[in-house]
């Protein structure tokens, strides 16, 4: 089996090069992914969270979709990696650098073995499904112009309705944070 | 008409590569060499920017205030008015000693400067520093711009969150705020200026802005209304997404020490220092690229000078703008920018936004321009009163014997 | 019909007034002066178009409008206003006067904190007024007097913190009612018997020919016409309005209030409705000839309230109370000219008694205010040198009370009243009686007059003139006091043209007609006795009273006004305090027992259903909710209020449900 | 390469989420777990359309682009309540908000 994967490989190089340019990030991503669940640390596991992120996004730059990548990047990294980052902060300033009690109870356990019921079953699914055997397509790509005609066009709808939510959303959270004058 | 200059960087490494192709060297590795060469070129020059801008800016500060700066350092017996200072400062930076404070989080202590520095020489792959000298053009080269630079952001708070620093935590938390909030009116301008050419490509926004009315002028974005006050909307936001002055209290030291820097030395600073430098160039290249015409030039009969030149020559007149900035104003208190960000920036950015719009829509001619006036010029009044009023400061009276 | 803006005005003015800030004085008192000159304006013009305006063929010129106001069923209540000659005198006489007391009062009460709330009153009042005498609806006259009453109430009351102010308030408002609800009566009856309440209706009004023969045809008990009976009804409101006796007593009372009010409600506008209302409604009255019964009713009544106020007002010592009498008495001397038949005289004397009525009350004012609040002429004297214009008009309006001849409006239209009572062919009795009463007023004059103005001063204030916007008030008054003469002369019998509608002719020669002569030497000759004996007894200050002196029981019981108050509270009050006590007595012992026994029973009857309930369905219940309470505790403990347990079962189903669809699906 | 990696490595980040979102006390923990399932899904959706007969249909794109944008303001939403909740309770262990049990 090495030797085929060897043998593929220099046969053809760039679409070794190829492959490994999804499935090196890929690594990344469940390593950082890993990472941040059973990191002890709240800010390090903010931070494996963030690089499982970015490793996230380049998986999809490399599957050709580098608008959603860029996306991902812009909002996962910039906004939502900080604001945990943020909240983190904002909740536990005394604590940060203690270790807290990770995990507790029966109900850990329990989660964990939901957890691997649920790995164990889709694995059990991805590799006897016939469908996850299709070859790869010899290319795929989103035109950016492609996508915003897209936008603009049949899911116009769904567009604004996410406008809509994420300005409900940020009056909201707002809103909720905001200092009670009342204690 | 062309100057044999302008395309000579494009020439030299074709040639190149062509002369490597003749051994029979395979395609893949000529491609890993030119994107090698590629990379190295431009990192070099940036360097070299940032090298001539440690000292410049130090000179410029120091006319302003009536000194003279470094002027020493130089080859045994000639200064050169100091230019070579930053070698000096470079020899003594690396050979510092390197401190990490004892209660640090050492591994993200580490990877902070590293991770400053990766964005900001990565945003540097979708610049077009002159007519067909793209290093990468993406179609969604904006967008990848703010992507990538968004990991300045982790890098800032690493270095503030791992250093174990009250200062070090305060300045990175300010900081971030600060980043998010201009953020926001950074990418509208850049969007609008996307909008109009009707393409992210950073390239394709430079070819939107080519060509002169009457003969004379420009068609850069800047020269319009919308495109003036996306300019210094723009203009401002990367003030402070870069902590430059006067808004670059995440390191003030009357207040901070040195914000997130506070626990670096050594060659990891020189790294911070270097990071902030480049990604300072960067979105100065980017502010060029948008609204500056990039690599084009202001008068038809200056064409013959070589693009890449008029990029750089851009790309350091806004650069010593900004210089001129930290020299003129005093640092802003954190709520007073905050609340400019949310308060004017924003507003004023939709209010560019719908301008362009309507600028655009109501046929791009003379009376577009002044309806696109009216639009920004209306709310701009309303806001800059409010904000008048609201900060109004009495006359201050100086007491200094005669 | 620009009219109707007459009382708009006023009544606007009161509305924005009702919402200006205490401290607004000044908007206040333009807006509402403002207002009224306008209505007054526009009285002049309305005035000035009825006396151009001539009916044909001796017919009075009537212009009115009618607007249906409500409709139940098939019936349709009509309010309008009317235009007449006998309206558009009283009106151009109300706002006029009413115009210059307003101006009066921003001297007057300069000084009072409710500045702004006065002047709302003041305009409340002047509306309601106007719109009495502009009404050709009873409705709405009743309307508007029912305001005028609720005005009046405001502004005796205005003092509220003065205990007699406040029962004054109440006085006037009580007695008042008293007579309203003979009003009310009437009215309903005038409606029943002629079904309309419009004064003119083009042949449908109630005063026209149709309706008061009907009313006059049918008899309703012991022989009287229903036209006598609703006659007698409403001149029991114009009588509680007017202060005739019996129910004169609030009027001396409702002193209590601001002098401003007491000149309004006094001279002008509020006394003046009554006298009005029957002057209106005299078709009605005179239905069934001139000396029907009920206008020998007013007439006794009018005769008699004259020389009875007339009496009283000899022994009062408050400057105020002695006009207030005096009011009275003049009251009954136009009742009286009314009672005999003559409309006109009686609105001649109304409206030249509004001028020095207003004249006097606005004087007392000013001699009041210049002796710092002191009303009683006692503690007065020599306030000639001090107040000399308030002093000149204070005499010009008594001399026109008093009838001083020839130049004074007083003299000839109290003459016009002797000489239509002498007329009367009933009896000579109230001739008699107005010729006392025209007496003992030149009396009581002069003696006020020295009391207050000769001698010198007795009080311990500093006296001092009155500003001018106090004064001036007083000398257009005086100057209209004097002026109303001409008018008034038989010689030039203007008024009654004016009334009638007939051609006015001025023939000298009248004046010289011997039935007059007669009446006019008898009236100088008292008003001068009257003037002659007052002076006499008055002209050195006395600590007693010089009557008192010669007669003192008789003075002690006019000076308690013939007990009459007393007399009213031991039957009248005392009637109804008992009958209270009686009323209270039922309820505490009779009607409350029978509540207290229902109570007792379903207490009862409740006690027994309590033990069914508790002792047969209560088990049951309580076993149930036992049961279902155990239940809801069994099932509340998984409602842990832990988020992530529910999370974890959420996702234990969702993981099965992933199984057996994948299972199913494979 | 196949589509079977993809969604295996979708499978397996799902199952870190589902895990984290789990057995974490930590409520920011609890929410770092559902940003990795989400993670998963958008890798589905773009592993799905990079396999699709038509990938100029962009539907796998489109789903990505509009969950990113529901996950950020989930995550808005979610730390202020967070905050929130620390501040009236000093605790953000999911466990101690509890005020609601039965």
């Amino acid at each position: 089996m090495i030797c085929d994967f060897l043998k593929t490989c220099c046969a053809d190089p760039m679409k070794f090069i190829g492959d490994w340019f999804v499935l090196l990030p890929a690594i990344v991503l469940l390593l950082a992914g890993g990472a941040a669940v059973v990191m002890r640390n709240l800010i390090h596991a903010a931070l494996c969270l963030t690089l499982s992120f970015i490793a996230l996004g380049i998986v999809f730059i490399a599957l050709g979709a580098e608008f959603v990548g860029f996306v991902q990047l812009l909002v996962y990294v910039g906004a939502v990696a900080m604001l945990i980052v943020f909240a983190i902060l904002l909740t536990r300033p005394d604590q940060l650098t203690k270790s807290g009690s990770a995990f507790s109870g029966l109900g850990p356990a329990g989660g964990a073995a939901v957890g691997f019921v649920a790995l164990v079953a889709l694995l059990g699914f991805i590799f006897t499904s016939p469908l996850a055997k299709k070859p790869l397509p010899a290319s795929a790509s989103a035109p950016v112009a492609d996508i915003g005609q897209a936008l603009m066009g049949d899911y116009v709808v769904a567009l604004l309705a996410i406008g809509v939510l994420l300005t409900a959303a940020l009056v909201g959270a707002a809103v909720i944070a905001m200092e009670d004058k009342q204690p | 008409m062309i100057n044999p200059l302008e395309r000579a960087p494009i020439e030299l490494l074709h040639w190149f590569l062509n002369l490597l192709g003749s051994f029979g060297v395979p395609q893949w590795i000529l491609t890993v060499v030119s994107a090698v060469i590629i990379i190295g070129t431009v990192i070099g020059v940036f360097l070299g920017l940032f090298a001539l801008m440690s000292v410049m800016e130090r000179k410029i500060l120091a006319r302003a205030q009536n000194r003279y700066g470094p002027n020493r350092v130089g080859f045994f017996r000639w200064r050169l008015c100091g230019l070579f200072q930053p070698v000096a400062d470079g020899i003594k930076m690396i050979t510092k000693e390197d401190l990490v404070p004892r209660t640090a989080d050492q591994v993200v202590h580490f990877l902070a400067p590293v991770v400053m520095l990766i964005p900001a020489l990565m945003v540097l792959a979708i610049l077009p520093y002159g007519r067909d000298m793209v290093p990468a053009d993406l179609n969604a080269g904006i967008l990848y711009f703010f992507a990538v630079g968004a990991g300045t952001e982790v890098a800032v708070f690493m270095a503030g969150w791992a250093s174990n620093n009250k200062y070090s935590v305060l300045g990175g938390m300010r900081a971030i705020a600060q980043m998010i909030s201009y953020e926001i009116p950074l990418v509208i301008a850049a969007i609008i200026a996307a909008m109009v050419s009707g393409s992210l490509s950073p390239s394709a926004i430079v070819a939107a802005q080519g060509g002169f009315a009457w003969g004379f002028l420009p068609q850069w974005f800047v020269l319009t209304p919308w495109g003036f006050v996306a300019c210094l909307l723009f203009y401002i936001a990367a003030l402070a997404e870069s902590n430059r002055s006067p808004f670059d209290l995440p390191e003030g030291e009357s207040e901070l020490v040195a914000g997130h820097l506070t626990e670096y030395s050594g060659f990891k600073y020189a790294i911070f220092f270097m990071a902030e430098y480049v990604g300072m160039f960067a979105v100065c290249g980017l502010l060029v690229t948008l609204f500056l015409g990039g690599w084009q030039a202001p008068l038809p009969f200056l064409v013959v000078v070589p693009t890449w030149c008029w990029f750089f020559g851009k790309i350091c007149f806004v650069a010593f703008t900004m210089v001129w900035v930290r020299a003129t104003l005093p640092r802003l208190r954190i709520d007073h920018m905050l609340a400019f960000a949310w308060k004017f920036l924003l507003p004023m950015s939709f209010a560019a936004f719908i301008s362009a719009a309507c600028w655009h829509y109501a046929g791009r001619g003379p009376l577009a321009w002044l309806l696109s006036l009216a639009i920004v010029g209306v709310p701009y009044l309303i806001l800059g009163t409010a904000f008048s009023n609201r900060f109004a400061v009495s006359r201050r009276t100086y007491q200094f014997s005669e | 019909m620009t009219i109707a803006l007459i009382p708009i005005l006023p009544l606007l003015a009161a509305g924005v007034t009702a919402l200006m800030k205490r401290g607004q004085r000044v908007p206040a008192a333009t807006l509402v002066i403002a207002a009224q000159a306008a209505s007054t304006v526009l009285s002049l013009l309305a005035f000035l178009q009825t006396l151009g305006a001539e009916g044909a063929h001796g017919e009075v010129a009537r212009r009115y409008f009618n607007f249906p106001w409500l409709s139940i069923g098939s019936e349709t209540l009509s309010l309008g206003l009317l235009l007449d000659p006998l309206g558009a005198g009283m009106v151009l006489m109300v706002s006029f006067v009413s115009l210059l007391i307003f101006i009066y009062s921003v001297g007057y009460m300069k000084e009072d904190a409710n500045f702004t709330r006065f002047f709302c009153f003041l305009s409340l009042f002047s509306a309601a007024m106007l719109g009495v005498v502009l009404s050709n609806s009873l409705l709405l006259t009743f309307i508007c007097w029912e305001l005028v009453g609720l005005a009046s109430y405001l502004l005796i009351g205005f003092w509220f913190h003065k205990p007699e102010a406040a029962a004054a308030a109440k006085k006037a408002f009580i007695t008042t009612r008293i007579g309203d609800m003979g009003f009310l009566l009437g009215m309903l009856w005038l409606y029943s018997a002629s079904g309309t309440l419009l004064f003119y209706d083009h042949g449908h009004g109630c005063l026209e020919q149709a309706a008061l023969t009907a009313m006059a045809t049918k008899t309703a008990c012991v022989g009287l016409a229903v036209s006598n009976c609703i006659a007698l009804l409403i001149f029991c409101g114009a009588a509680g309005k007017s202060g005739q006796f019996p129910l004169h007593v609030w009027l001396p009372d409702a002193m209590e209030g601001p002098t401003p009010v007491s000149a309004l409600i006094h001279a002008a506008t509020m006394v003046a409705a009554g006298v009005y209302l029957v002057a209106r409604m005299f078709p009605i009255f005179s239905a069934t000839g001139t000396v029907s019964v009920a206008l020998t009713t007013v007439a006794w009544v009018g005769a008699f309230t004259a020389l009875f106020a007339a009496l009283i007002a000899v022994a009062q010592t408050d400057i105020k109370r002695i006009l207030a009498y005096s009011t009275v008495s003049q009251l009954g001397f136009m009742m009286l000219a009314l009672g005999v038949g003559s409309v006109t005289a009686a609105m001649v004397h109304l409206i030249a008694h509004a001028f020095f009525k207003a004249l006097l009350f606005l004087g007392a004012g000013s001699v009041i205010h210049g002796v710092h609040e002191e009303q009683d002429i006692r503690n007065m004297g020599g306030l000639r040198k001090y107040m000399p214009v308030t002093f000149v008009t204070y005499a010009i309006g008594m001399m026109a009370l008093c009838g001083v001849p020839f130049f004074f409006s007083g003299f000839w239209s109290k003459d016009e009243i002797l000489h239509v009572a002498h007329q009367w062919p009933v009896s000579q009795l109230p001739f008699f009686m107005a010729v006392a009463a025209a007496f003992l007023t030149a009396f009581y004059m002069t003696r006020q007059m020295c009391y207050v103005f000769a001698g010198s001063y007795r009080g311990h204030a500093h006296p001092h003139e009155s500003p001018a916007v106090m004064t001036v008030p007083l000398g257009i008054l005086a100057g209209a006091a004097v002026l109303m003469s001409i008018p008034a002369t038989p010689a030039w019998p203007w008024f009654h043209g004016y009334h009638n509608g007939e051609p006015i002719t001025f023939d000298f020669a009248r004046l010289f007609e011997h039935d007059f002569l007669t009446i006019a030497g008898l009236s100088v000759v008292i008003v001068a006795a009257g003037i002659g004996i007052g002076y006499f007894l008055y002209r050195q200050f006395a600590a007693v009273d010089p009557l008192a002196r010669i007669w003192s029981s008789g003075f002690r019981t006019l000076a308690n006004r013939f007990y009459v108050d007393e007399f009213y509270h031991a039957t009248v009050v005392r009637a109804l305090g008992l009958l209270g006590c009686l009323a209270a007595w039922i309820d505490r012992w009779i009607l409350s027992g029978i509540v207290r026994l229902v109570g007792a029973l379903s207490l009862a009857a409740s006690s027994l259903s309590d033990l069914f309930d508790r002792f047969w369905i209560n088990l049951g219940f309580d076993s149930i909710c036992g049961g279902l309470r155990d239940g809801g505790q069994l099932a509340s403990s998984w409602e842990s209020g832990r988020v992530q347990g529910y999370l974890r079962f959420l996702s234990v189903g969702a993981v099965l449900l992933l199984i057996i669809l994948g299972w199913l699906l494979t | 390469m196949t589509l079977q990696i993809l969604l295996a490595i979708s499978a397996i980040l799902f199952a870190f989420g589902l895990a984290a979102t789990l057995s974490r006390s930590n409520s920011i923990m609890i929410l770092i777990g559902i940003e990795l399932m989400l993670g998963a899904a958008n890798l589905n959706f773009i592993s799905f359309w990079r396999f699709s007969e038509n990938p100029s249909d962009l539907v796998g794109i489109m789903f990505a682009i509009f969950s990113i944008a529901v996950a950020a303001a989930e995550a808005a939403v979610g730390l202020a309540i967070i905050i929130l909740v620390h501040r009236r309770l000093k605790s953000v262990e999911a466990d101690d908000a509890n005020n609601l049990k039965g």
